[in-house]
């Protein structure tokens, strides 16, 4: 076997910056990470919605969403929740050190076949990491779209990702940022509440517009019904599945829903084709 | 052998129609062959189905930790009945186990105790009277056992099949239960355990040598440890990573700590029921290790595990007298 | 080239013959049949109804490393394998389930690993004359003496071997065998068509799988899965002695400043093969992997790769602890539909 | 090679005497063999019999555990349940094809330092006798 | 948030004694090329001043936040590095030593030797130290009040000191009275004052003492908790006499249809008392107590027409219907000062105690010889046929001490001078009997001992050197067998009185006092001190201390320095208002535990119980550890099938670790 034709190597990348999004027990750092090898750095495409394995050797890999859009820059992010041991190794890891990256896998968002339309994102916690490159990409590429809406909500401020560029964004005409909390707090400008009521009342109209959606399980369910109340078609809704995964393409079996594996035929699904699968919410 | 299949059905289909009572645990004809299968009966209908014959061998006790606990939503309210079990001797015994460790309690579950003359070995019996697609009916008759199949009857003297563990058996009238199918058994004279002793006459090397080739046979399918009525973690710590006591890997290294970890747990608990061994798909003599320890823990410390639900478990309790030639 | 014959007295020679070869065949071991590598020498005659464990781990071992590096470092090194492969005698069930295993390992990204192993070797299969009593082999789409994933076919006619090839490989391993061999005549064919059909008969345990792939998923909540999972214990016996279970699991091992990354191979009957770190668990009781066991063989497999994932070896009838009967459990889902 | 056998041997010992016992002989400069390894644990107690096991998978050829002499345990009982615990796991090796020469239990106190050399001699020597371990051995399976 | 490791390992040079058998600098070298060690530094003494600054500093420097100390035993230094670490803000559990020193260079004599293994113990140390957790150490509220159980002079002693520092003190007595063993001596040795003229003072003081909740005729029923907060339950036995309104007058005594028939326990069974009684007339607090056993009133329900004490006590205290009554308090220390019991002479049968009411035991020789015994002081035995005033006296030392025969090795410590003691009485009330002493050692080693023995010689007694093998009866005379091991000589002295100069035993009933509170004995039976010379009043349960003869055989003086001792030791928490717990506990891990109970059986410390908890709507039951109870021993760990309790910094992910480094380091 030579380099380059087996798909399980991993690549070495080196952490550029590194920050915390939220706090606690699980809490989220994000990394930037850029590809040692030249080569490698040159051949690496993905779209919004793609995902990487990356790993510690010694350690293991997890399968994580890439959190930045190809537009930005020859880098990755990744925002990583501590949860396990894999997870936590990667959180150990500091400017300077190396992560190591495949991929990348899995489907991505349609962007082409969306263009024209309005984005709507609607995300809850931790799921706004597969959002953010969406709303990375169509800010890079706001010609093409008919304009961004974004709704995002957390627990507490605290638990808000990427906070720092939702001001930048408010300054756009063509995007709109909105944010909530599920309790009032001291010196929070924006909305208290929980996100699939904001939908209601921010009342989006379905015409031409796509939603992404991501975020707790919960969240979803009550998006969903009150997109469907606002008159969102099957097919206007998209969102992203999680398993548990090992190999990343399609072999190891553990992360199908039904007849799809999350890593080949996801993780973006439209709610059309994810409410035929049984398992997918699970 | 007393036992009455319509005592059994109807006792069964008693204990189901209470209210306090989820379901029962039985044994059922299995779907070809010598085939028995355990069988989940709630109603008048399922306890029709059981049976109990030298072909049950299967030890059911383990349905009662196997539950896997489920989140129940809010509002909801947990199924509190019981389940009730049929148990032979050996089976017993596990029963009695899971009340000294509190795997279960008393009052949670309904023992149907069934005395037992002891049980065929399924492999035994398929080597000398060849399984078929069929299924067939086997009985004790007198001494031995009864086959009926296609309308034939054949006799098979009790030592040319007997399981194992039967031979060894001390107990085959159940130790605990709440209701109690049938007259007792006699017990009977038990065989030298020929199988550790064989073991034990080797020397440390042939001894390594003889384990290191079933070890390197295991697959690691668990099915020994899942099989296992006193193997009820719900979470092994040999499934877990961290910290790693055992690695994934498949080797002859790792099958052995895997191995002696699980042989170790059940010291002075294993109740020698044999399922272990029954169930290896690489038939690994699991029994000898298990019987090995069991006979140390019995002559070396006075100890039986399963027989008193009131003890100290084995391996929680000590006396101050325990053996100690081996320390230096 | 057409078929030839091998006098069974000649079986030494021929085996011999493969120097330089890795040699898996079905051996004798304490107390059942497995496919072992052949020590130099050996050449135990296959006779046997199959092995308890599937030969899947010529290509697929349990354990395989993937890459070995160092604590710290960043580069990786592969495993070297190329070393020519044969297997003796296994079943064309076996070897059927190769085949079928193959089109996920080289579905869009090529598993290297099993690609490579499939390349270096050679698959020289032993029809059955006398199948086991959970075969069920016709009823999924093979038969006795399927060649489906064989590279070379031999049918025991008595005193000789009838050896077929099927792909250029096995025809060239004949070749190597010369003189040893000599060629078949329409006499051999014919007692290999009865031979066969003789086997076929022999066969007593089917199921009819008409219909049941696109039935499946409309089964979703139907009550058999309760009752089919109820005494499941959650072992991998049935998965692991699977010729067409393929799933593994990825782990890094650390020795000193030594370590590798391999996968061994997982069940889906397993709790914890879906668990997620979060504690959340998709299939969290036996009925939902023992659900998707079944969907995954006759009815996932079908939707992606167009066959079934169950080669009717029987082995999970033979050895499941609690006589969970795919046989039967596909008569349920056949009934429910 | 001829160079003699070093064996590798793993000590786990308990911090209130046999810990302290070794320490003494520290203190009295008693000389014994290089080849054990101490790890401390606060009571022999502490001693989950699978380490030994883990011991000897990771490449050490004896393992040792001492404690308190029974009745003197700074836990009250916690050797109680070492000796009990070990026995058992002793017979379980020996039956499985470990040289019961790899694996000694000990109780040696605060104030045997002597003691302490003696067992450590004794336990090297053993593991010599039983030379290298061969068994399930990580090291010993080829990746 | 999880923060990389990064090391700093110090090899220490402890002079030449490490640096003489391992090369320092080639473990250094070694450890500053292993995973996460940001700097490995030697230097002659770490643990000096500028060696702990080295650390501090680089600790500043180097961001470090884990350090690994190579050097001496932790059981030395430990304490050291943790202070200097956490004075440099890590936290003082991020440290792990490796021992090279006691078990590395001082016992291995050839520098490769000593540098390969303190390559290993760094490099085990360092597994472990990348693995440990931040702990911090917890304060919990202490109840300012002590426990007592026995109200002998060690008990009474300890009370008064505590009490008089103002702390509440609950003092139980499970006799009717205070006062103890001492209350039943007469003279003391060597200053030969009245034993009850310096002790009555004090059982006067304690049972007046507005600090202390004297509890007599009570016995502790149940303690739990731990230091700082034991819940204790006390049973007051039934008196059957109201306390209030007894005023000790003794009327009911005089009257008691059983009167004087009952042997007297104060008098060692040599008088006698009624079913209703006083233990003795100087007995605090003066109040009487009735005998249920023996009172015919309540063991038949009948005595006579009505019990004649109902009918004579002007006070109208006696009550029949009266039963034990639970008390229930909390306090932060326990005394345990519940004396001894004297060798009961009967387990000598050869000294003929059984047989010859003219043997008699040293206790007995007390009452005999006390003015307020049951002769009034005079010397009177039964020689078996009469009455008489002995010419010839036997006391023999060593009875049921320093004799491994009855399994008692120690010395008693006290019959030495006691036998010396009674001899001078006996000399005084005998002034022309033969008195004569068989020893086997003379151990006078108190101040004022020495001096006391040569005047008890000088006083005409004699000190034979022998162990007598028998005695028995010849005529009316007892005679003494025995070899005068100075010359050799054997001798049969006859005499009138044996005085058995019996030892000091572990009380009978001190099992129940060990199982209730955890207790452990030393091998002469008593309790076990936490260390037989630094610690010698504590117990290994914090907050729980002892004085007096439960520990071990003592005299006065000694009973009551150590009585003062255990009291101070005793009011440090009280003082303090607060205890510490201990940081390396162990800990359930809910999700994972099946509530099998193992250890819970396992636990010494009752530390661990059983909770029902909420696990996704289903309850389950689960252990829980109280953090302040545990020791952080282990135990429950090893005997956890599903590992899920581990105790913090000696859990399995800790130790496997350093397992591994151990073994592939080779």
């Amino acid at each position: 076997m030579k380099n380059g034709t087996n798909p399980y190597i991993p690549y070495p990348a080196t952490v550029e910056e590194t920050w915390y999004e939220t706090g606690g027990d699980r809490c989220i750092k994000t990394f930037k990470v850029v590809f040692d090898d030249e080569k490698v750095r040159k051949e690496w495409s993905h779209l919004p919605g793609q995902c990487a394995m990356i790993g510690v050797l010694g350690i293991g890999e997890s399968m994580i969403s890439i959190s930045c859009s190809p537009t930005e820059g020859d880098f990755l992010r990744f925002s990583v929740m501590r949860m396990g041991k894999v997870t936590q190794a990667l959180h150990q890891l500091e400017v300077g050190d190396k992560m190591m990256v495949r991929g990348p896998y899995g489907n991505n968002f349609p962007v082409d076949d969306w263009q024209g339309k309005k984005i709507l994102t609607i995300g809850g916690g931790v799921g706004q990491a597969p959002l953010r490159p969406i709303v990375e990409y169509v800010k890079a590429n706001r010609d093409e779209y008919e304009g961004l809406t974004m709704i995002y909500g957390a627990r507490t401020s605290g638990d808000l990702c990427f906070k720092g560029e939702f001001e930048e964004m408010s300054k756009c005409d063509d995007l709109a940022c909105h944010l909530t909390i599920d309790v009032e707090e001291e010196g929070w400008g924006h909305n208290v509440g929980f996100v699939p009521q904001m939908l209601l009342d921010l009342n989006p109209s379905p015409e031409n517009t796509i939603v992404i959606t991501c975020g707790p399980p919960i969240m979803i369910r009550f998006v969903l019904e009150n997109l469907k109340k606002l008159g969102f078609e099957d097919e206007q809704i998209y969102t992203t599945l999680e398993n548990r995964m090992k190999c990343g393409i399609g072999k190891c079996g553990r992360c199908n829903a039904g007849n799809m594996y999350v890593c080949k035929d996801g993780p973006v699904f439209s709610y059309a084709v994810l409410k035929e699968i049984p398992e997918a919410f699970a | 052998m007393k036992m009455d299949l319509e005592q059994l059905r109807k006792t069964a289909a008693e204990v189901v129609a209470r209210d306090d009572v989820k379901y029962l645990v039985g044994w059922k004809q299995g779907t070809y062959g010598y085939r028995v299968a355990p069988g989940f009966v709630e109603d008048a209908a399922g306890a029709a189905e059981l049976i109990f014959s030298p072909l049950c061998t299967a030890n059911l006790a383990t349905y009662l930790t196997l539950v896997e606990e489920l989140p129940i939503p809010r509002g909801q309210e947990p199924d509190d009945r019981k389940v009730a079990v049929m148990v032979k001797g050996c089976d017993s015994r596990a029963v009695t186990q899971l009340i000294v460790e509190k795997g279960i309690k008393k009052d949670e579950v309904v023992v149907i105790g069934c005395p037992c003359p002891g049980v065929v070995d399924p492999n035994l019996l398929a080597e000398k009277y060849p399984e078929t697609e069929d299924q067939v009916e086997m009985k004790w008759n007198g001494e031995g056992f009864l086959l009926l199949r296609g309308g034939e009857e054949t006799k098979i003297a009790r030592d040319e099949v007997l399981a194992e563990k039967c031979r060894l058996c001390r107990y085959p009238n159940p130790v605990y239960s709440d209701i109690m199918l049938g007259d007792p058994v006699e017990p009977w004279e038990t065989d030298e355990d020929k199988g550790v002793e064989e073991v034990e006459g080797k020397d440390v090397e042939e001894r390594a040598e003889y384990w290191a080739e079933q070890f390197d046979k295991c697959v690691r399918c668990y099915s020994c440890r899942n099989v296992c009525p006193l193997c009820y973690c719900q979470d092994c710590v040999l499934d877990r990573l961290n910290p790693t006591w055992v690695n994934r890997a498949v080797n002859f290294s790792e099958n052995t700590a895997f191995n002696i970890a699980r042989a170790f747990h059940l010291g002075g608990r294993c109740i020698e029921c044999g399922e272990c061994e029954r169930v290896c798909p690489a038939n690994i003599p699991l029994g000898k290790i298990n019987r090995k320890l069991a006979r140390e823990v019995r002559d070396k410390y006075g100890f039986e595990p399963g027989v008193d639900p009131d003890a100290e478990p084995f391996q929680a309790s000590f006396k101050p007298d325990d053996p100690e030639e081996f320390i230096l | 080239m057409s078929a030839m014959l091998l006098n069974k007295e000649k079986w030494p020679e021929f085996v011999g013959k493969l120097t330089g070869k890795k040699v898996w065949a079905p051996q004798a071991d304490s107390e059942g049949m497995r496919f072992a590598l052949l020590a130099e020498g050996e050449a135990p005659v296959p006779d046997y109804n199959n092995t308890r464990v599937p030969p899947k781990g010529v290509l697929f071992p349990q354990t395989e490393t993937m890459l070995k590096f160092q604590v710290k470092a960043t580069e990786v090194d592969e495993p070297e394998l190329d070393q020519e492969t044969v297997v003796l005698g296994l079943r064309p069930c076996d070897a059927r389930a190769m085949a079928i295993v193959e089109k996920l390992f080289k579905w869009d990204i090529d598993d290297p690993y099993f690609i490579k192993r499939r390349d270096m070797v050679t698959l020289v299969g032993l029809a059955c004359n006398d199948p086991g009593l959970n075969c069920f082999c016709p009823s999924v789409g093979g038969s006795p003496a399927s060649t489906e994933g064989l590279d070379l076919l031999m049918v025991d006619l008595g005193e000789n071997y009838l050896l077929e090839a099927v792909t250029g490989k096995g025809e060239a391993l004949l070749k190597e065998m010369g003189d040893l061999l000599s060629e078949a005549g329409a006499d051999e064919a014919k007692e290999k068509e009865k031979l066969v059909k003789e086997a076929e008969g022999k066969i007593k345990r089917t199921v009819d799988t008409e219909g049941v792939p696109e039935g499946l998923p409309g089964l979703w909540e139907d009550p058999l899965w309760g009752k089919v999972s109820a005494s499941c214990l959650g072992c991998g016996t049935c998965t692991y002695l699977c010729p067409t279970c393929h799933c593994f699991d990825i782990q890094d091992e650390v020795e000193g400043f030594d370590a590798r990354r391999c996968r061994t191979w997982d069940s889906c009957m397993f709790g914890e093969y879906t668990l997620h770190t979060s504690g959340h668990n998709p299939r969290p009781t036996r009925k939902e992997r023992t659900r998707n066991r079944i969907n995954h063989k006759y009815s996932y497999y079908v939707d992606k790769f167009d066959v079934i994932a169950c080669v009717g070896c029987g082995r999970c009838s033979n050895l499941c602890p609690v006589n969970i009967d795919i046989i039967d459990t596909i008569r349920q889902v056949k009934e429910a539909l | 090679m001829s160079a003699e056998f070093n064996p590798n041997i793993v000590a786990f010992l308990c911090n209130w005497c046999s810990y302290a016992g070794a320490d003494l002989a520290g203190t009295s400069r008693v000389n014994y063999p290089s080849n054990i390894q101490i790890i401390r644990v606060m009571c022999s107690g502490r001693v989950n019999p699978l380490y030994v096991m883990n011991a000897l998978q990771q490449g050490a050829d004896g393992v040792l555990v001492s404690g308190c002499h029974p009745g003197d345990c700074h836990y009250m009982e916690g050797n109680f349940f070492a000796r009990r615990r070990l026995g058992m796991l002793k017979d379980l090796m020996e039956f499985v094809g470990v040289d019961p020469k790899r694996f000694h239990m000990s109780w040696v106190s605060a104030s045997e330092g002597h003691k302490w050399k003696e067992v450590v001699e004794k336990t090297v020597e053993d593991a010599k006798e039983a030379g290298p371990f061969e068994g399930f051995r990580r090291r010993q399976i080829d990746w | 948030m999880t923060e990389k490791p990064k090391v700093g390992v110090y090899v220490c040079h402890c002079g030449i004694n490490i640096s003489s058998t391992v090369d320092v600098e080639a473990v250094a070298e070694f450890a500053g090329k292993l995973p996460d060690v940001k700097v490995a530094k030697t230097y002659s003494y770490m643990c000096s001043d500028p060696g702990q600054t080295l650390i501090k500093k680089d600790i500043e420097e180097h961001g470090l936040n884990r350090v690994v100390v190579a050097s001496c035993s932790p059981r030395m230094h430990e304490p050291t590095f943790r202070k200097a670490i956490s004075e440099a803000g890590v936290n003082p559990y991020f440290l792990e030593m490796a021992n090279i020193r006691e078990q590395c260079s001082w016992v291995h004599e050839e520098i490769e030797e000593g540098t390969a293994k303190a390559k290993k113990l760094v490099s085990a140390s360092l597994a472990k130290v990348r693995l440990l957790e931040a702990l911090e150490t917890t304060e919990v509220d202490a109840e300012p009040a002590a426990l007592i159980i026995g109200a002998g002079i060690a008990g009474i002693q300890a009370a008064l000191d505590i009490a008089d520092a103002g702390f509440k003190v609950y003092l139980v007595e499970k006799t009717p009275s205070v006062g103890g063993r001492m209350a039943q001596l007469d003279k003391t040795f060597p200053t030969l004052d009245c034993s009850a003229c310096i002790l009555t003072p004090k059982m006067v003081d304690a049972a007046s003492h507005p600090n202390i909740e004297l509890l007599t005729y009570s016995e502790v029923e149940e303690v739990t908790g731990f230091i700082g907060n034991f819940d204790v339950k006390v049973r007051k036995k039934a008196r059957y006499v109201d306390f209030d309104k007894c005023t000790g007058c003794g009327d009911c005594a005089a009257e008691c249809r059983v009167k004087d028939r009952f042997p007297s326990e104060f008098d060692q069974g040599m008088g006698k008392r009624s079913a209703i009684y006083l233990p003795f007339p100087q007995a605090v607090p003066a109040k009487y107590t009735i005998d249920a056993e023996n009172c015919l009133y309540l063991s038949k329900g009948k005595c006579g027409k009505s019990p004649k004490c109902q009918d004579v006590c002007g006070a109208g205290a006696i009550n029949f219907d009266q039963e034990d009554e639970m008390v229930e308090f909390k306090v932060g220390a326990i005394i345990v000062a519940t004396g001894f019991d004297p060798f009961d002479a009967s387990r000598k049968p050869e000294y003929g105690y059984d047989d010859y009411p003219n043997v008699i035991t040293g206790m007995e020789m007390e009452r005999l010889v006390s003015a307020s015994g049951p002769t009034g002081g005079k010397i009177k035995v039964n020689n078996g046929e009469e009455e008489i005033e002995p010419k010839e006296v036997a006391l023999i030392k060593c009875v049921g001490s320093r004799d491994a025969s009855v399994g008692n090795e120690y010395c008693s410590r006290v019959c030495c001078m006691y036998v010396a003691k009674q001899a001078h009485l006996l000399r005084d009330k005998l002034p022309d009997a033969n008195i004569r002493i068989y020893y086997m050692d003379v151990r006078a080693f108190g101040k004022g001992f020495e001096e006391f023995y040569d005047r008890v010689r000088r006083e005409n007694v004699r000190y034979i050197r022998g162990n007598p093998s028998e005695i028995f009866k010849r005529g009316n005379k007892l005679v003494v067998k025995v070899e005068d091991t100075l010359n050799s000589r054997p001798l049969e002295d006859e005499v009138d009185l044996v005085v058995l100069g019996v030892g000091l035993e572990p009380r009978a009933d001190m099992r129940e006092i060990m199982e209730l509170l955890r207790l452990s004995q030393s091998p002469d039976k008593f309790f076990l001190e936490a260390h037989p010379k630094l610690r010698p009043v504590d117990t290994a349960t914090d907050g729980i201390f002892l004085a007096g003869c439960a520990q071990g055989p003592k005299d006065i003086p000694d009973t009551v320095a150590q009585a003062k001792g255990a009291a101070a030791s005793a009011m440090i928490p009280l003082a303090r208002g607060k205890v510490t717990i201990n940081a390396q506990v162990a800990i359930v891990n809910e999700a994972t535990c099946r509530g099998c109970g193992y250890c819970v059986n396992i636990c010494p410390y009752t530390a661990i119980e059983m909770i029902t908890i909420n696990r996704f709507g289903n309850e389950v039951e689960v252990a829980r550890v109280n953090e302040a109870l545990c020791k952080g021993c282990g135990s429950c760990s090893a005997g956890c099938f599903s590992d899920s309790i581990q105790p913090k910094s000696f859990r399995d992910s800790q130790i496997l670790p350093q397992i591994a480094a151990l073994g592939v380091m080779r």
